[in-house]
């Protein structure tokens, strides 16, 4: 079954003073409609440039990027990563649409939200100036701003912080496209509001039924809203699967961490120490040979002949629907783990 | 000295003529106020009669008065304590009033305003029989009035007939009365301190536009009647236009762009010597000796330069030369002058002896006799001499600080420092200089000035310069101590020349009394000037007016 | 019981209209904690929770006196600071600090690792046993970090290294009481954790005793023993934690616990949730009554009208709630 | 724990670059070609500035004399040959009229008005500093008040006023008799530039000291129990210099040219001192006789100018690579 | 909105005041005697009393203050006696040396230094605004290292030697204009083509430099603009680059230069001294120059001073409400 959207081997690098920065490295991940992909993945791991380049967004001058971006139409599938610019532009905002981590910046300050909004269907639309507004006015209400119809006139300062997000909401999802990507939308917002706009974006995607692409480094978060999950390292994929595959029968040695470092607050965890992975990500200049995660990964002295430090694993196939980027097996991983908890909470 | 050839054409009558000015306007137009000889000559030629006028004429024949608003030059009586005028008849202001006695009476009672005029020639406040001192009367003038029955004793009116009353012998008073401070002003159209602005004429001309630092024009005036005057007016229009950029003025004259117009200023010294050299320019311009002086006056006040030698020294030392070279070399700045006295006063002239005319003079400078000289003032004044060798004190030089006159003191201390001299240069704002001029002329040691006689005596130099006169203000004669019974005496026999009715005695007490100061070294350092100035060459009937310095205006007119 | 080393009274903190260069844009009054009670034990860690601009960060600057309170009492170590005058206050400040919860800007980026940890010395003109360098590397150790990096500059390391680094500026003068202001909300997930026990650590081998500022409520449950939850300003409800997450009894509390996403889909799903309606008013122009109730499902008139008071329902559990569950 | 201490020393380790932010300043400079050429050529310029009794002294030419027989009087002392005099032993040539070496005085003037440019800079920092940091630390009342006090003197024109009053100024100060005409009157000038000059700077001060106020490191060292003066002194100055060393780079070029401005207008000093608006003023009245004069010196001063703007750019663009300016 | 236009304008009128009252304080304070400047060559102790009372400087520095004030609003009369004249309000003073009003000179004047100052503020506008777009447009291209050389000639040439070049160079070496005709007031309004041969030159010289700062200013700013999250935003619209620079990047980038150029401007009417110097054009510049180097005149230089102030400082008010409407976030409460 093709996906909606089908993201293969995509590497972007910025070169910079100090060096080529790989950002994200052989990319690879798809969505289907009605289907929400998580990325998750610690800050700087290429969550949101991965994105961008897929949205076009990225500047042409200083970024290398390769690889596909296949969005299947139904005029055909189109490639967006070698799309010309305007296709790329007609595309943008109609078939797929981005909503951003920081409400705060990413109006426009000087026009009215009502103009913002508008300005997105007029483009893909035409139609009077009255029925841009009154179609704003539509959506504000569907993303469930009170007194909408007063409300476009404002400026966006007038609006809180989930407000904005809301309009943003509106804003992108103004011509009913079929990829959404969210980039952190509610990493800015309090928790309450953050369930708010969760359950709104749940909302409107099974009303338009959506390819909704969730990027996050909130683990609850992923485990509330999506269907699929990619968990993201150093520019990597390390390890892809479905929900409950990944939080219950993770392989990768990361990801395991990662879930086994969060205080939970519904088992009373009361009292005993949280797993912390040691150490820090590293730079994406100059990575180290062989898995990126072999300095961190307290599984690698299990693996034979250094092979985690020269060698680079592939994204592999574990278990059902579940890959993931590590010399180990699945089987090996669950074993070691339990070896391990064992030793750190006895010692 | 070549003058103007052009004369010999005929006149033509109408069309516009037309001078350019870097000024910003002019100095004064307000009778009373006019006080230099370029503005005496424009203002008499076309709009301001007084009683009486130069002859406008080239040549020594320009000293010659004839009767203007008069009917004759003047009657002197009573020892030429009094001077009688009777006005003629059919003189009208610009609005068609009459000209009467009253007028003449009220504008000589506005010299007395002194809170409004002080920058006019200002001699009837010494001369009119009224009590008072200095530059102080007991009349205050027309718009205060205090002691104006003195002032209406003084001078009398009946009918057309004017009496001026004074209170010593005047012999030249006459010549006084070619001054517009002379000249009559209507009561009722006087606006004090605005009168300035807008005079109202009684010549051919009359004022239809002024806008300092913009424009002045001149129209014919239609109630001057040909019959009461000796003018014959030429153009239908005169414009004056001011501020024009010193680079754009000289670019105007070089290249003859407005060639009905006439250059008021001169050129930068360089251009000038550009424009004098070039035969294509030979008929738009002239090289004359001017009537003035340039001189740079010893402040010989205790404290100061109150030492002959030193003076001397520093005469001797002048680099009279290099500054002559930055105006523009001998030819047309200037030479040395041996006097205050200039040739051209004619009369009154005469070489002196000692300062230029001394085999150690050079023209250059001549920095050891100035040394040799400064030894021997050891002797006699060895604080003065160690005062202007001292580096940190040195003799102190207030200057405006203006460009030129930078470069001048530059030269003129370079000069005396080969001699072992030290000057000590103050510049001072130029705009404010001459309000400070009591102040500065006390303090400085050197002051640089020009002056010309008021009219061809030098009853108007001597006294004025060196003496008690009444309208020279760089004076700084205070000789004290060693020196003040002989300047006691220089004074007595100033007062006594003065009062000398007979105009040949007169004029060799001058020459003796010039040559007094001299040897006194008063002066460190005099020049007789010279004055090039150029027009267009559609401008006819150029002609030099010796009294006054400058063109005879009236002459001019516009070549078809 | 342990007696208290902080206690504090209906302490109040009003921010004045702003005033600047430029006249004529002034800001109206923010009561950004608004007549708060509470205390700390020592040894004990206390954790404040709310919502972003309720006030927590005031609450924790105005006890370190980094603010002059507008009224009310702060007692620490039975000695009433708020009114001190900053040379008076020198003589607490070694007993007491703070952990940012920024590590980019709580770091000067001018001076070395060195210099910032040895700079509580040298204000306070002590001078440790073994030389001031000793100590500041046995501070390093003592944080996790390389001892051998003390001359190094803040930009050099990752966000954890230098969260360890105010750690140890903190702990050089043996404090008796630390104010960690979100110390881990700036930190990636898998950093957290390492800094999570660090603290942890530290307050059970020193007995430090904590006001741990954070909105993340997993991490408050994890390290403290007692949460206070504010809002707009006002404390809702303070109990124990185990109390307080198993038995929320002010709507708010409960509201917040069932938002905060968990990390397990199963959980996930089953969970019922709270949804609050829109955001948090102003502070500086609160709602009448309880400051809750333009949110609150439960509100009737009296919440809309009358301030309710902080009561304790249980032994050290106290509530400010007309209605509670 | 030890665990965790040794995978921080390896993150740590990995990292490629390991350098002060100044270090990192300077290497970036470094690879700026037109940054260090200007640099040289300023560095070249200043020496040649305050070297100039040095200079004057091997070249053998004495910026005071007047060399009056390389002029020519037919000209009205202007110098003999062509382009303004110009030969081996008077690279720029003479000056008309009084006939001074045009390269000796071109290096007297620069001296001047260096001395003028660094010390107005230096002073206008001092205060903008003090009152900048005082305004934006301590806020409240004193904020208010100097913001009052800078919004009072920006309304004052400052150019106009500088003319206005500096003549009687210098007659206020030589009347002390404590100062001489020419030290008076730089004295004046640059009191001047500096009490106009200092509110700008201050408020830029300001607004960063405003935003460093609320950095955490400023509260940490407060909580410490640090000084006003220690804060002030340790924390918020050395994270003020890149600050302060961009306006720097800006206001020296800028006095320099200003110095010129007023001396052009008759303000400053006066002669045989030498400064470049003298110079400049003598040039432009002579420049249709003597162009060359005018290129000369005014290229001279465009030089200097130029190099040094081009300079604080690439400081700027060191210190602070994300500000796009020019 | 209302509040704070009303406080505005009561803190630019205090302002106002105090700057007016500081500028009589500062005159009466300097070592200058007007009332003795004024009387020319010969002084003497009782004509400069009569000076002073002529010129108002007898009565204490705030009477003379309010007198001028009064004068402004009903008009004042100066000398004694039989020659008093009246200048009508508002009467910024009398000049002894010009024998005028104040008010008639800036009458005349002010025209000129408008003429400048529109003339250059719209050529500095024109060419700094768009070069500076160009630039960020082509950034690293020929055209922004085209306008990097253009923004440092701009601003390392002082204005004088631009002026002076600039005449020399390009106005009379190619016989542009007749230079008499450069600083002749012409009426824009019956003589578009003598006023704009009367001041494109001079308007030119003073936009130079300030063009330069604002290619410089315009380009960084709409780099800066272009990176904020809000133009990606637009971007992800699908809206065009064209579109976005227009209306978004410029909207957002040009509004710092509202401010900046309004200072600039209002400072200009204060006179551009060297400008018009150089060209001798009779701006209030040049008015108020010459009274300090001429005569120092001080009626003028009192007159010209506050009025500058009151340019800059009305100016500011202006400028900050107009900011407050281009920017709906100033615009508050
Ligand atoms: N324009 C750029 N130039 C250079 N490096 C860049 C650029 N954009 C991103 N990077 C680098 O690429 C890496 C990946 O960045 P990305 O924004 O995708 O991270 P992320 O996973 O979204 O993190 P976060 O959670 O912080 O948003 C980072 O190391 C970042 O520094
Ligand atoms: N210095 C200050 N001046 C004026 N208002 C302030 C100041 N500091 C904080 N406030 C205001 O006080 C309120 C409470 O702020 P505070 O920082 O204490 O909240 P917080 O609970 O720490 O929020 P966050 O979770 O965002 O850190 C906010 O509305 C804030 O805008
Ligand atoms: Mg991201
Ligand atoms: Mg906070």
């Amino acid at each position: 079954m093709s996906k909606f959207l089908e993201v293969e081997n995509l590497n972007v690098s910025f070169p910079t003073e100090d060096g080529l920065v790989q950002a994200t490295n052989e990319v690879s991940y798809s969505v289907g409609l009605g289907e929400t992909l998580a990325i998750v993945g610690e800050s700087g791991s290429g969550k949101s440039v991965s994105n961008l380049a897929v949205m076009g967004l990225h500047n042409a001058g200083s970024t290398n990027i390769s690889g596909h971006a296949w969005l299947d139409l139904p005029s055909g599938r189109v490639d967006l990563i070698s799309a010309k610019p305007e296709e790329l532009r007609a595309l943008r905002g109609k078939e797929m649409a981005m909503i951003f981590q920081d409400p705060m910046s990413a109006l426009h300050p000087f026009f009215t939200v009502g103009k913002q909004i508008a300005e997105a269907w007029h483009l893909h639309n035409t139609g009077s100036k009255r029925a841009g507004l009154a179609r704003a006015v539509e959506m504000l209400d569907l993303v469930g701003i009170p007194d909408a119809s007063k409300r476009v006139n404002d400026f966006p300062h007038q609006f809180s912080g989930g407000m904005r997000q809301r309009v943003m909401i509106a804003m992108s999802l103004i011509n009913n496209p079929s990829l959404l990507i969210a980039d952190e939308p509610t990493t800015a917002l309090d928790v309450t509001v953050q369930s708010q706009i969760l359950q709104l974006i749940k909302d409107l995607q099974k009303e338009f039924n959506m390819a909704v692409i969730m990027i996050t480094h909130d683990l609850g978060v992923v485990a509330e809203v999506a269907d699929r999950v990619c968990v993201m390292y150093a520019g990597k994929i390390v390890e892809t699967g479905g929900i409950d595959d990944i939080f219950y029968q993770s392989v990768h040695p990361y990801t395991r961490g990662l879930l086994a470092s969060l205080p939970r607050l519904e088992q009373s965890s009361l009292g005993h120490r949280l797993l912390a992975i040691p150490g820090t990500p590293p730079s994406l200049i100059n990575l180290p040979n062989g898995c990126s995660f072999a300095p961190r990964c307290a599984f690698a002295e299990h693996v034979g002949s250094g092979l985690c430090t020269s060698t680079t694993p592939k994204l592999e196939l574990k278990r059902e629907d579940q890959w993931a980027r590590c010399h180990l097996g699945a089987s090996d991983v669950s074993r070691i783990s339990q070896l391990q908890i064992g030793a750190t909470i006895n010692g | 000295t070549s003058s103007a050839t052009a004369a010999s054409a005929s006149p033509v009558t109408g069309g516009t003529l037309e001078f350019y000015t870097n000024g910003e306007q002019f100095a004064n137009l307000d009778p009373q106020r006019n006080y230099t000889g370029q503005h005496l000559a424009f203002t008499s030629a076309y709009f301001m009669r007084t009683l009486v006028s130069y002859t406008p004429t080239a040549g020594k024949d320009g000293f010659t008065l004839i009767p203007d608003l008069a009917t004759n030059t003047g009657v002197p009586s009573n020892k030429a304590k009094t001077w009688k005028y009777t006005l003629r008849d059919g003189v009208t202001w610009e609005d068609g009033s009459a000209v009467t006695c009253e007028d003449l009476k009220y504008g000589m009672s506005r010299t007395f305003a002194t809170e409004l005029f002080v920058e006019g020639p200002a001699y009837p406040i010494q001369w009119l029989d009224i009590p008072g001192s200095g530059g102080e009367s007991s009349y205050k003038g027309p718009y205060v009035k205090t002691g104006q029955d003195l002032y209406d004793k003084a001078v009398t009116c009946s009918g057309n007939t004017i009496t001026y009353n004074l209170k010593k012998s005047v012999p030249d008073f006459n010549y006084y009365m070619t001054y517009q401070a002379s000249g009559p002003v209507k009561k009722s159209k006087d606006t004090g301190d605005k009168y300035d602005l807008h005079p109202l004429a009684t010549g051919p001309y009359k004022i239809s536009k002024y806008e300092i630092n913009d424009e002045f024009v001149l129209v014919r005036n239609p109630e001057w009647n040909k019959s009461s005057d000796f003018r014959t007016p030429y153009p239908d229009k005169i414009v004056v236009t001011f501020n024009v950029a010193e680079d754009l003025r000289d670019e105007i004259t070089l290249k003859d762009s407005k060639p009905n117009a006439v250059n008021l200023d001169g050129l930068a010294p360089a251009n000038n010597i550009k424009a004098m050299e070039d035969p294509k320019m030979a008929d738009r311009r002239w090289n004359l000796f001017d009537p003035y002086v340039s001189y740079v006056t010893a402040n010989n006040a205790p404290g100061h330069l109150d030492c002959l030698l030193v003076r001397k020294a520093i005469f001797f030392a002048y680099p009279a030369q290099a500054l002559i070279d930055l105006n523009g070399g001998t030819k047309y700045y200037g030479e040395p002058g041996d006097g205050i006295i200039k040739p051209n006063l004619g009369l009154d002239y005469a070489p002196t002896t000692g300062n230029i005319h001394d085999k150690n003079y050079k023209i250059e400078g001549n920095p050891e006799y100035a040394k040799q000289l400064l030894n021997d003032a050891k002797k006699v004044c060895p604080a003065t001499v160690k005062r202007v060798t001292d580096p940190k004190k040195g003799i102190s030089y207030y200057r405006t600080d203006t460009a030129t006159s930078k470069k001048v003191a530059t030269i003129v201390g370079d000069g005396l420092k080969k001699a072992g001299l030290v000057v000590n240069v103050s510049y001072k704002p130029s705009g404010t200089w001459n309000a400070n001029l009591e102040k500065y002329k006390t303090e400085t040691d050197l002051f640089g000035s020009g002056w010309g006689p008021d009219w061809a005596n030098a009853s108007t130099v001597v006294p004025e310069m060196w003496g008690q006169g009444c309208c020279n203000y760089t004076s700084n004669m205070k000789a004290t101590g060693a020196q003040a019974a002989s300047y006691k005496l220089f004074i007595s026999n100033v007062n006594k020349a003065l009062n000398e009715l007979d105009r040949n005695k007169q004029a060799s007490m001058w020459k003796k009394l010039n040559q007094f100061g001299m040897d006194q070294y008063w002066y460190v350092y005099t020049a007789f000037t010279k004055t090039q100035d150029y027009w267009g060459s559609k401008v006819g009937g150029v002609d030099f007016w010796d009294p006054q310095g400058t063109w005879i205006f009236g002459n001019l007119y516009v070549k078809k | 019981m342990a007696e208290n080393i902080l206690e504090v009274n209906n302490l109040k903190m009003h921010f004045e209209g702003k005033r600047g260069f430029s006249f004529g844009s002034e800001t109206p009054v923010v009561k950004a904690v608004d007549g708060v009670t509470f205390n700390v034990k020592v040894g004990e860690s206390v954790g404040l929770v709310g919502e972003s601009g309720c006030g927590k960060t005031t609450v924790g600057r105005t006890v370190m006196k980094l603010y002059e309170p507008t009224s009310g009492e702060i007692i620490f170590q039975g000695q009433d600071i708020s009114k001190l005058k900053p040379r008076a206050m020198k003589k607490y400040r070694s007993s007491m600090q703070m952990i940012f919860q920024d590590p980019f800007s709580s770091l000067n980026p001018r001076h070395t690792v060195g210099s910032i940890i040895e700079s509580s010395f040298v204000i306070h003109g002590i001078t440790p046993e073994g030389g001031v360098k000793e100590a500041v590397r046995g501070l390093l150790a003592k944080v996790g970090l390389n001892p051998e990096h003390i001359n190094r500059f803040p930009h050099e390391f990752s966000g954890g290294q230098r969260q360890r680094i105010g750690i140890a500026r903190a702990l050089a003068l043996n404090p008796k009481f630390i104010v960690a202001d979100e110390p881990v909300s700036a930190l990636d997930v898998s950093i957290q954790a390492q800094i999570v026990n660090l603290l942890d650590d530290l307050q059970k081998e020193f007995g430090i005793a904590f006001l741990f500022i954070a909105h993340d409520l997993s991490v408050v449950q994890h390290i403290s023993d007692r949460v206070i939850v504010m809002y707009l300003g006002k404390i809702m409800e303070m109990a124990p934690t185990f109390d307080l997450f198993l038995k929320p009894r002010h709507p708010y509390t409960k509201a917040l616990l069932s938002a905060v996403p968990v990390p397990d889909p199963k959980i996930g799903r089953a969970r019922e949730k709270i949804l609050l309606q829109g955001d948090l008013p102003s502070p500086a122009n609160p709602p009448k009554g309880c400051v809750f109730n333009t949110r609150c499902w439960k509100a009737q008139d009296l919440c809309r009208t009358t301030v309710p008071e902080v009561l304790e329902i249980a032994p050290s559990h106290s509530l400010a709630c007309h209605f509670p569950e | 724990m030890a665990q965790s201490l040794d995978a921080d020393a390896q993150a740590v380790d990995q990292k490629v670059v390991l350098r002060t932010p100044n270090q990192i300043a300077w290497s970036r400079f470094k690879r700026n070609r037109i940054g260090v050429v200007s640099g040289i050529v300023s560095i070249i310029f200043i020496a040649a500035a305050f070297l100039a009794p040095l200079i004057a002294k091997l070249t053998k030419v004495d910026p005071y004399a007047l060399y009056l027989d390389l002029l020519d009087p037919d000209r009205a002392n202007f110098p003999i040959g062509k382009f303004g005099g110009i030969s081996w032993a008077h690279p720029f040539g003479l000056t008309p009229e009084d006939g001074r070496d045009i390269f000796a005085n071109v290096l007297y003037g620069s001296r001047i008005s260096f001395t003028v440019a660094i010390i107005t800079s230096v002073s206008t920092i001092g205060i903008g500093l003090l009152v900048g940091i005082a305004a934006g630390y301590f806020g409240g009342k004193i904020d208010a008040l100097i913001g009052r006090y800078s919004d009072f003197l920006f309304a004052f024109p400052s150019f106009f006023m500088i003319v206005a009053l500096s003549s009687p100024l210098v007659e206020r100060l030589t009347g002390t008799g404590l100062l001489q005409d020419n030290s008076a009157r730089l004295l004046v000038l640059m009191i001047f530039f500096v009490f106009f000059g200092w509110p700008g700077f201050a408020r830029l001060i300001r607004s960063q000291a405003l935003s460093l106020r609320e950095r955490d490191f400023i509260l940490a060292a407060k909580s410490q129990g640090a000084s006003h003066y220690r804060i002030i002194v340790k924390e918020m100055l050395p994270n003020l210099w890149a600050t302060t060393i961009i306006f720097l780079s800006l206001a020296l070029p800028g006095y320099l040219s200003a110095e010129a401005v007023f001396a052009f207008l008759g303000i400053g000093v006066q002669p045989p001192a030498i400064s470049f608006g003298i110079l400049l003023d003598d040039a432009r009245s002579k420049w249709s006789s003597d162009p060359a004069y005018l290129l000369i010196t005014s290229g001279y001063l465009i030089a200097i100018v130029l190099a040094l703007n081009l300079l604080g750019d690439a400081i700027r663009d060191a210190i602070d690579p994300k500000a796009d300016r020019q | 909105m209302f509040n704070f236009v009303v406080r505005r304008v009561i803190y630019t009128l205090i302002l106002l005041i105090l700057v007016s009252i500081s500028v009589f304080y500062i005159f009466d304070w300097i070592p200058v005697d007007a009332a003795r400047l004024i009387c020319s060559k010969q002084c003497t102790p009782a004509l400069v009393e009569a000076n002073r009372i002529r010129l108002g400087l007898d009565v204490p520095v705030l009477e003379q203050w309010w007198r001028f004030m009064q004068g402004l609003f009903l008009g004042r009369d100066y000398g004694q006696g039989a020659a008093a004249f009246h200048c009508p309000a508002p009467a910024f003073g009398y000049t002894f040396t010009r024998h005028q009003c104040v008010t008639e000179l800036i009458a005349k004047t002010f025209p000129v230094t408008l003429s400048l100052a529109l003339g250059a503020f719209f050529l500095w506008m024109v060419v700094g605004v768009s070069l500076g777009i160009l630039a960020a447009k082509n950034r690293g291209k020929f055209l922004d290292k085209a306008s990097t050389v253009f923004v440092l000639v701009g601003t390392s040439l002082p204005t004088f030697l631009t002026g002076v070049l600039i005449i020399i160079f390009v106005v009379l070496k190619f016989n542009l204009i007749d230079p008499l005709q450069i600083g002749n007031w012409a009426n824009p309004f019956t003589d578009p083509v003598g006023w704009l041969k009367a001041f494109f030159f001079p308007s030119l010289t003073l936009a130079i430099a300030y063009a330069a700062t604002y290619t410089r200013f315009t380009r960084s700013n709409v780099l800066e603009t272009a990176s904020e999250d809000y133009i990606r935003t637009a971007r992800a619209k699908g809206l065009s680059e064209k579109v976005i620079l227009r209306k978004h990047v410029l909207r957002a980038a040009l509004a710092p230069l509202v401010t900046m150029a309004g200072l600039d401007f209002s400072g200009l009417l204060g006179g551009a001294i060297i400008t018009e110097k150089i060209f001798g054009l009779d701006g209030l510049g040049s008015l108020s120059v010459k009274a300090v180097f001429q005569t120092y005149d001080l009626p003028i230089i009192v007159a010209t001073t506050i009025i500058a102030s009151a340019f800059v400082v009305f100016m500011n008010l202006i400028v900050d409400i107009a900011y407050a409407y281009i920017d709906p976030r100033v615009r508050i409460k």
